[in-house]
């Protein structure tokens, strides 16, 4: 039985170590913040200028100077701070961050990562997508394994545009955990019921099982 | 906010703060599409909440990073049947051009884009065995920013995540016209906690509707 | 702070904050003093505070840009008779470079020092029809920083001109340590008045001096 | 009979505009913002990181994290602010200030200025001096005519390490006002008794008289 969308962000949350600065994308990534235990300290920067964000609870009002990069209403944690563009991508091509959760559209052997666009359409634009995979200690991807249609989404070689080269360094999918490291990967784990001969079909490239 | 813009003229550079609705503009933005200038270059990160100004036929050209964040059904057509040419830009790059423009530095040499299509058409510039692609700053005629208060020598002070491009673009433009929730006293704003000292700002007004937590603005392009 | 710089090793480089007296991390640099180590490159806006540590045979080289002001007049003399190296960056330069290597950016593109001495040896890069020299990060090892409140999670603020290096120090070090007035609980520090967010620094320790306005050490290279 | 240093500060005091942002060099030029009245708001910057300096009062108390670029002590006045080094050099060599005051060793006919060291010596280093000469809008020189041993300091070509190349835009000394536009000097005014020919004979390259 493969992982639900919560089920990843809570195995991406359990593997997110105390003190460690996360950078969140917009999509399933936004689910692991909830799943961080109130006695683990992780704080959570987004690029629009905030080190420290937090969901707003049931009884905030949102204020308008105070979104995310997904522009939905935030808090800041006492500690948290705020600051304006250039400092918070000095943060993040700076490799201040250690971490970076995104989601993908298609991943390489390579660890190619593309998530902006496809062929024929943009989503939103490149927005900070590049700097925050190209510029993090680490890159966990949050993606569901294949698309709505069966089609793969891990590939020998990405089709579309890609945001940045070889940079992911986990998948979390609703099938499994990988790692790489340059063009081997690792199943770190596999979800209830998913056998390694499912992951690896639905995977374009060799995934060598758990040891 | 009319005699404020009233030096915008046709196919100038206009740098506008704000990321989606937070440090937003808006006043000064309105303004600007009543005001009927043509071909104008646009510089800030989203496109959403330039749906009008494009609609009226102001706009030849959006330099930003996430044009469709939160952009309505019709931002795509509208920008197409304008003849609005899109120039995206990671958004780090984007916010760093600037800087570079207010700082009179020669460029940018960033990794980000490299091995994309983002280093298509760039110099790579090779720094002690590593390559870099070199992107030229970005600067511009006039920014609009908004501030929470302002003095009238320009100093600006924000709250929360209204910063974000704000200070860059108030660097990189030859003009800075800063609309605030509320315009102080000089001497106000401490020392300490000025966001944008006023070296960077030409022209301070006092915005007419006043952003707080409840303003209906709030949402417009979530 | 002998604990806290614990892990500071011959060969070394310290990026050291402070301008002048200003911000400068004092009780670091004492304990640094006491350390023993060798060949350490230090980067600081001055010299004049390093007498005692250059004396003691520590220092290979010094990176800044106004090393004599202020300075003893004994200072010449021990860099002279200790072989320092010295090298010099226009201060903007100096402050940039840091910036750059904390930021993730390739290098520096300035005007600053074409047609000087301080173009030789310089790849010059032409943007545009403009030449620029290119100057490469600078990053260090460690950067010694002084603010007037810390909290555990390494936010920062400064008071006056003290900020000064402290920030790009602070980025462009793998590990920051800072040396504060006051250590405050977590949530003191203003999320809208924090100089250095928590995420540039590694370590803060409590000062035993307090700075203030009275501080006998005022003075001491004016 | 010549300028006094107080005299030659006066001069250039009388002629900043209001509203200026003005960066103050070591020596001569720090005698500059005490001539300007008090009804003329002019900001002085230092590059250490303050807008808004002004020279202690006689009653307040020295603050060790109050210094200007000379590291001597000073207050802020209203409408001034502190920032960090590296925006303290966006300004600077952004265009941002209006005006830069400084002294000089030599000054060549192409405006190229020395004013770090001689052949023999480094004064106190290079420090923001290249910065603020090549970065300001206007650069003025406030200096002695020539040296104490009556050796020109205004001379075809500089022989002592450059600061900047072409960047000088008036001089102000203890003989006469120049202005440069290009390789061509012209006399703005002489000081009482200073004939055009006392100053010529001072200056090595050819000067204009006043029209």
């Amino acid at each position: 039985m493969a992982w639900t969308r919560n089920e990843i962000a809570a195995r991406i949350a359990a593997d997110i170590p105390k003190g460690w600065v996360v950078n969140i994308g917009v999509g399933m990534p936004t689910l692991v913040p909830g799943f961080i235990p109130d006695d683990r300290e992780v704080l959570f920067q987004s690029e629009n200028g905030i080190l420290g964000m937090v969901a707003l609870g049931p009884k905030e009002s949102p204020d308008p100077e105070l979104i995310d990069a997904g522009k939905r209403p935030i808090a800041v944690r006492p500690g948290g701070s705020f600051f304006e563009s250039s400092l918070s991508f000095s943060m993040i091509r700076g490799g201040h961050i250690d971490l970076g959760i995104v989601g993908a559209l298609q991943i390489s052997r390579a660890g190619d990562i593309a998530n902006w666009r496809t062929d024929e359409k943009m989503i939103g634009g490149i927005g900070g997508a590049a700097d925050v995979c190209s510029g993090v200690k680490n890159l966990w991807v949050a993606m569901l394994h294949v698309t709505d249609t069966g089609e793969l989404k891990l590939l020998d070689r990405c089709s579309y545009p890609l945001t940045a080269a070889a940079v992911v360094d986990r998948v979390y999918s609703d099938l499994a955990v990988l790692e790489r490291s340059d063009d081997q990967w690792q199943v770190v784990s596999l979800a209830p019921g998913v056998s390694l001969a499912q992951a690896s079909g639905a995977t374009g490239f060799p995934i060598k099982g758990p040891d | 906010m009319n005699d404020a813009i009233r030096d915008v003229s046709d196919a100038m550079t206009i740098a506008v703060g704000g990321f989606g609705g937070a440090g937003f503009p808006e006043e000064l933005v309105r303004a600007l599409e009543d005001q009927g200038r043509k071909d104008l270059v646009i510089i800030s990160n989203n496109a959403a909440r330039f749906e009008r100004l494009i609609n009226s036929g102001a706009v030849s050209q959006i330099i930003c990073s996430f044009p469709f964040g939160g952009a309505s059904a019709t931002l795509r057509e509208s920008i197409a049947n304008a003849g609005v040419e899109l120039k995206l830009l990671p958004q780090g790059t984007l916010s760093e051009c600037l800087r570079a423009a207010g700082s009179g530095l020669g460029g940018v040499l960033t990794r980000v884009g490299f091995g994309t299509s983002f280093a298509e058409g760039r110099s790579i510039i090779n720094v002690d065995g590593t390559d870099f692609i070199l992107e030229p700053p970005l600067s511009a005629d006039f920014a609009f920013v908004h501030a929470e208060l302002a003095d009238r020598w320009g100093n600006l002070s924000m709250r929360g995540t209204a910063r974000n491009f704000n200070l860059v673009m108030a660097m990189a433009a030859a003009t800075t016209i800063a609309e605030a929730n509320q315009v102080v006293e000089v001497g106000h704003i401490s020392p300490d906690g000025c966001d944008v000292p006023g070296i960077f700002v030409d022209a301070v007004v006092q915005c007419s509707n006043l952003r707080d937590a409840r303003d209906i603005r709030f949402g417009l392009d979530t």
